[in-house]
């Protein structure tokens, strides 16, 4: 069995962008699929969906804990699996609820997503998940492979730079793999190190049309099958930090015994 | 520590390693078996095909969902890309498996999925069409009108506990009968069809009778007993044991009139039915009504009288195709999917389980000695294990069960079961054919070496050859080979003479 | 040419098993021939009552603590 | 000069009579060791307590390993009356937060640019068999857990191995920041097998004269893993300690043996710490004890030697590009081999194999971003959270799950009984609140944030960074 967190970097202002090609609607139809492909995978694959707003990160979606009243809200439709059917409906709504609308709130718009949260709040639940599933013994049970997924839109927030590397970390510790596919905008390089520590790969959607099937074919294996499928890796990862005054990428620069803090010729 | 002088038991897979070598499902075979128009008649539901899909193996599924979404035909070469160094051997084998069971057709030079199969399994996906593949939900009246002001369905029929207990009770019925089926005691039978079932599956057979044997008087009447067939079958897991009768139960299909698309539709849906809701049996077709009976029988299905106008799953349905053990504590409670069994080096054995089932199992190869309300103790005996044997139980499926009901205990020591005792079991089992028999003739009396060389090279040729000695110049050869043989020497003889 | 073909059943078995059969051929003679140490040719029909009576024969001589 | 063996007790003391100091400073000692000790040593509190028994000497109520009955260890696990273990597994749950507790909440000063000898014992008195299977066979392994560690801990840090064998000390390995070096060099014990005398003299010249280049900002520490009772000397050992003092080299002991008061002053003085191993684990939680940076401004208290407040200076650091395995393959600059994938120096544009390093062309120091990181949770610690005792902190709109993992509270049963109160350091609600974000969180994710992740999920929502002060 596998678990899949996905991360959707849901920053209104790309999203509502109309000059995009890839539309909201079609962009989430897409992710429906996919995630519906992933439980179709196995009867006990588990899934877990987290949104990164401006400013707030929210468990969107997690099929562990079955407290949820949504599950049995959902009429049974004789068409579809009932699981699937459950899922969309309950992700669907809960991004309507919590989207914020590009007119309505313009200042949150200007704070960068929560990508660490969300992070951080993904891995959490993995642990506990761990810690639920080796409770009855401890024998080694078959630990469910788990990896990360973020959909990123929004660049690089250097705020987020300590915080994010941290909980990278703490991923790599746990052997939980992060892919990234990258939707829109520029490059992130803190998103490139994490797929390249984790050995997940960082992929950028190029052609918005046929995101699914990058999805379908970079990102639904789990890592076990990966050694026999290869899926493409992280190139060119670049190593460089954030130059801690001006928040700019230097390539070579002058670091602070004490505090390690790094900067260009600004010190 | 020294180790066992005989191959190591299989330790349970961890996951890593479960992807590759994942050995494929019970039911891949036999669909195999089955003619290109039925398995595309199959793959007209999105059920069948979310479940048989679940039924592959990793890389079968990754092939097949990178190829769902294309439209056209791509070239082979073109996945074949992805595929690393030590891949290549299990992709092989998955592209052949996939082709066989004509979800891609043929993968030699450019790939496309089966075109019913994409599109139903494309609907599973996405949802929509209008084939209640996955069962019609029962709605009744009031109901009807609870949901028009969205209320919900408050009531669920019947709720999961009460289902597990059912099925866990109909299911160990059946077992038990099986177990105690050779000794004095007299559990309640099983109903007539699934004594039918077991017996066809050769899993039990009729006490030699003196009216003689007939299947329609045997399935009433006469006692069965357990074949070593169904001894071999009680140490298998649940899930085996579930998908053994049910592929049984498949290849009775034909004789009994019904038609093999309808079954394993019925059984597939079943499988992506949700547990806990009750679904109305009335777009069932009449196949699928009498299987309904069937499957209760064998705790697949729960139903309030046998007339009523619905029916739910089971957990044993609804993890149909997963890998989980069927039943969350198959027997007895506190084993669930852990072992429960203690084995010391001093052959005394501890299981930790107070299931009368689980203990009959036992009480196949241990020698039981103390009962407690949670405890049985037991050691291993060579009568024991002698008797199992004679049984036609072997001394691998001994271990094997062990080692799958270890308790987590056991867990800790590497290997898992005493080597003194898995050794001392296979020893057993060979002390049990110390003598080796073999009808045939022995070729004697050669008077010339020559002669003696020309027919032995004959024998060998035939390869029928058991036992030689050119010293004493004699050889036996197997019955079958005797008239070759004499044919062969006449002609010789007769050439000689002339 | 000239040889012999003797119907019977080859029996193979270790050293020790050998010995008990040949001691039990004392008492009531099966064996057609004594091929080597590791071979018998008997009689056809006897094999069913050879098997069982080295059956009883093994059991005498093994012990078990309970 | 042929050594000469040290005899008198200016030179060497056995433990016998420093008793009375001893067990003062071993309680502090353990003390500390509480502090800095990891996660994994939960429950080895008992070791110690047994420590400072086996400290008096000959203790009544704690044999000696060898004449120790067969320790039962499930001795150690109490259950309560209900017969559960619940109570323990919280009591080991309250210990690691008290612990966390009294660690420092606030950025502070340690020094991340480490440089470590480690002085391996290698005389005959290493082939001891009171710890299993041997004290010589078990410091190895100790040492390559201990080596992968400190390298993760430590990622800019580099280690260097010396052997006291034979009376002599001899450089198994040489300064070097990379693990795969350092492990190889201890990787097979025939080259290293004990013999002859241990020489803590030559060992610790050597390691000194290897460690006086270093820059003023780079930490010199020096740890002994010492199984001997004596040390035979070519000179006054004490010249080597001022030597040490005056070259701010901190030297930190853990003896396997017994007390040495020559080794307790090296420690005393340099402001290193001292352990006397009791059994396999505690063996292990001392030296393991070395691995977190140390802070600076403590060692300051503890010595008059330690780098008081060195001014913050500043390296030139260079941060590569990784070239993928696809590129076209050239010549690395430090074995010179044809390799397609490695590190390219910003300054130079030379080819590198492997990060952190110094760039062999243009000498520049080449880290990657990610090795500064790892180092970043030791100088921006997670504030400890506060555990609420009682409802009261509880308002309507707290929410029922916990922040982080969405899971409702537990809470603990034994707060009904107050007979069974839970351990201080516990919440009977299951909460636990970031002081700063205020949001709650569970038991589970309060211990893994603290002790794998280091990031608070919520603190860092839309807010800067906390910059270091």
């Amino acid at each position: 069995m596998s678990h899949l967190s996905l991360l959707l970097d849901l920053q209104p202002a790309a999203w509502h962008d109309p000059t995009q090609s890839l539309q909201f609607s079609t962009f989430l139809a897409h992710i429906l699929v996919f995630l519906n492909a992933h439980l179709a995978q196995k009867h006990e694959n588990s899934l877990a969906i987290f949104g990164a707003f401006p400013g707030k990160s929210i468990m969107l979606y997690s099929s562990i804990d079955q407290t949820k009243p949504a599950d049995r809200r959902v009429q049974p439709d004789p068409n579809w699996y009932q699981p699937f059917k459950t899922l969309d409906a309950a992700l669907t709504e809960r991004i309507r609820e919590e989207m914020p609308q590009p007119s309505t709130s313009s200042e949150a718009e200007e704070l960068p997503v929560a990508l660490v949260g969300a992070l951080a709040k993904a891995l959490c639940c993995k642990i506990i998940q761990a810690t639920k599933v080796e409770a009855p013994s401890d024998t080694p049970v078959v630990m469910p492979e788990s990896r990360i997924l973020i959909v990123s839109v929004s660049p690089d927030a250097a705020a987020s730079y300590i915080p994010l590397m941290n909980s990278i970390f703490s991923a790599q510790k746990l052997k939980v793999v992060i892919d990234v596919c990258k939707i829109y905008g520029p490059d992130t390089t803190f998103l490139q190190q994490a797929a390249y520590l984790t050995g997940g790969s960082y992929i950028r959607v190029e052609k918005h049309e046929s995101l699914l099937q990058y999805l379908m074919m970079c990102f639904l294996q789990p890592p076990s099958v990966r050694s026999l499928l290869a899926v493409p890796t992280t190139d060119r990862v670049d190593f460089r930090a954030a130059c801690f005054c001006h928040k700019d990428i230097i390539d070579a620069g002058y670091v602070c015994s004490v505090c390690l803090s790094s900067g260009s010729d600004c010190f | 520590m020294w180790r066992s002088a005989f191959a190591e038991p299989s330790m349970p897979k961890d996951p890593e390693t479960a992807g590759q070598q994942d050995a494929p499902h019970t039911l891949i075979p036999f669909l195999q078996s089955q003619s290109q128009t039925a398995l595309t008649r199959l793959y007209t539901r999105p059920s069948s095909c979310l479940a048989i899909f679940r039924l592959l193996g990793p890389i079968e599924r990754q092939i097949v969902m990178s190829l769902l979404w294309l439209e056209g035909p791509i070239a082979s070469q073109t996945l074949n890309g992805w595929v690393t160094k030590e891949g290549r051997k299990p992709y092989g084998t998955a592209l052949d498996t996939l082709s066989k069971i004509q979800i891609l057709p043929n993968p030699g030079t450019r790939m496309l999925l089966n075109p019913n199969f994409k599109a139903s399994f494309r609907m599973a996906l996405t949802g929509g069409g209008d084939l209640n593949s996955f069962g019609v939900p029962y709605v009744s009246s009031k109901e009807k009108d609870a949901e028009r002001d969205g209320a919900g369905d408050k009531k669920f029929g019947p709720n999961s506990e009460h289902l597990d207990s059912y099925a866990l009770e109909r299911w160990e019925t059946i077992l038990h009968y099986m177990v105690s089926s050779g000794t004095d005691s007299t559990p309640q039978r099983p109903s007539a069809g699934v004594l039918y079932l077991l017996q066809r599956s050769g899993l039990m057979q009729p006490l030699p009778s003196p009216s003689g044997y007939s299947t329609a008087s045997s399935r009433k009447t006469s006692q069965l007993q357990i074949s070593s067939l169904g001894f071999q079958f009680l140490l298998h897991t649940p899930h085996e044991q579930l998908w053994e009768l049910l592929l049984q139960y498949l290849k009775m299909v034909e004789e009994r009139q019904m038609d093999l698309v309808e079954v394993l539709n019925f059984l597939f849906m079943l499988s992506t039915m949700d547990l806990g809701r009750e679904y109305s049996p009335d777009n069932l077709t009449q196949t699928q009504l009498v299987m309904l009976e069937d499957l209760r029988d064998y705790g697949l299905i729960w139903q309030r009288k046998s007339s009523s106008k619905r029916f739910s799953p089971t957990r044993l349905a609804t993890t149909l195709t997963s890998s989980t053990p069927l039943l969350p504590s198959s027997g007895g409670g506190n084993t669930g999917p852990q072992g429960f069994i203690i084995l010391e080096t001093n052959y005394r054995l501890y299981a930790y389980t107070d299931n009368p089932l689980q203990i009959a199992v036992l009480n196949l190869f241990v020698h039981l000695k103390s009962r407690y309300p949670n405890l049985v103790v037991g050691s291993i005996t060579r009568d024991s294990v002698r008797k199992a044997l004679n049984n036609g139980i072997r001394a691998d499926q001994i271990i094997s069960y062990l080692v799958t009901h270890a308790h987590p205990q056991m867990r800790r020591n590497n290997p898992l079961l005493p080597v003194t005792v898995q050794d001392q079991i296979r020893l057993w089992e060979l002390e049990k054919n110390r003598l080796k028999s073999a009808d045939g003739y022995l070729y004697t009396n050669f008077a010339a070496q020559a002669d003696y060389q020309v027919v032995l090279d004959y024998a060998k040729q035939i390869g029928v050859v058991l036992w030689e000695n050119s010293v004493k110049r004699c050889f036996f050869a197997s019955a079958e080979g005797h008239s070759n043989i004499r044919g062969f020497i006449e002609r010789r003889s007769k050439d000689e003479q002339m | 040419m000239v040889m012999k073909a003797v119907k019977g059943v080859l029996l193979t078995c270790d050293a020790a098993v050998k010995q008990i059969l040949l001691v039990m051929n004392e008492a009531q003679s099966f064996i057609i021939e004594d091929l080597d140490d590791f071979h018998l040719l008997i009689k056809q029909d006897e094999e069913d009552r050879i098997r069982r009576q080295l059956e009883t024969e093994l059991e005498k001589n093994t012990y078990s603590l309970d | 000069m042929p050594p000469r063996r040290a005899q008198d007790h200016n030179y060497m003391a056995v433990d016998s009579d420093s008793d009375d100091s001893f067990i003062v400073e071993d309680g502090d000692g353990d003390f500390g060791a509480d502090r800095t000790r990891g996660a994994k040593s939960k429950g080895k509190g008992k070791a110690v307590q047994k420590g400072k028994d086996k400290g008096k000497g000959k203790g009544k109520e704690q044999p000696y390993s060898w004449e120790a009955s067969y320790t039962r260890s499930w001795d150690a696990v109490q259950e309560d009356e209900g017969g559960s273990l619940q109570t323990a597994v919280e009591d080991l749950l309250a210990r690691g937060r008290r612990r966390r507790l009294l660690g420092p909440s606030t950025a502070i000063r340690r020094t991340i640019i480490r440089h470590l000898i480690l002085i391996l014992d290698l005389s005959a008195s290493m082939l001891d068999k009171d710890m299993r299977p041997s004290r010589f066979d078990l410091t190895l392994e100790y040492a390559r857990a201990f080596i992968t560690e400190w390298f993760d801990q430590n990622p800019l840090g580099q280690i260097g191995i010396v052997g006291m064998r034979a009376g002599l000390g001899e450089r198994v390995c040489d300064m070097s920041g990379n693990p795969q070096d350092v492990l190889k060099h201890i990787s097979d014990r025939v080259k290293l097998e004990p013999n002859g005398e241990p020489s803590l003299q030559n060992a610790i010249e050597m390691a000194r004269g290897s460690m006086s280049h270093l820059p003023s900002h780079s930490s010199r520490e020096v740890l002994v893993i010492f199984g001997s009772l004596t040390s035979c000397d070519p000179g006054n050992i004490h010249d080597t300690l001022d030597a040490c003092v005056k070259d701010r080299i901190r030297v930190s002991f853990v003896s396997l043996a017994a007390e040495m008061k020559i080794c307790r002053d090296f420690c005393v003085k340099t402001g290193g710490t001292f352990g006397v191993a009791l059994n396999e684990g505690h063996f292990k939680d001392l030296l393991f004890e070395g691995i977190p940076p140390p802070v600076q401004t403590g060692a300051a208290a503890t010595a008059k030697t330690g780098p008081g407040n060195p001014a913050a200076d500043l390296m030139q650091m260079g941060f590569p590009t990784r070239l993928p395995d696809t590129a076209p393959p050239a010549l690395c600059v430090c074995h010179s081999e044809l390799k397609t994938e490695g590190f390219l120096c910003p300054r130079c544009g030379a080819k590198l194999c492997d990060v952190p390093t110094d760039c062999d062309i243009c000498g520049l120091m080449i880290v990657s971003s990610s090795h500064l990181a790892r180092s970043y949770h030791h100088l921006f610690p997670v504030k400890p959270y506060e555990v609420l005792m009682d409802k009261s902190s509880l308002t309507i709109t707290s929410p029922s799950v916990c922040h982080a993992c969405a899971l409702p509270f537990r809470e603990s049963q034994q707060s009904k009984t107050p007979a069974t109160a839970p351990a201080e350091g516990l919440s009977p609600l299951g909460r636990y609140r970031c002081p700063d974000c205020g949001n709650d969180f569970c038991a589970d994710c309060d211990v893994f944030v603290h002790e794998v992740m280091h990031v608070c999920p919520s603190c860092h929502d839309p807010k800067p960074i906390p910059q270091p002060s």
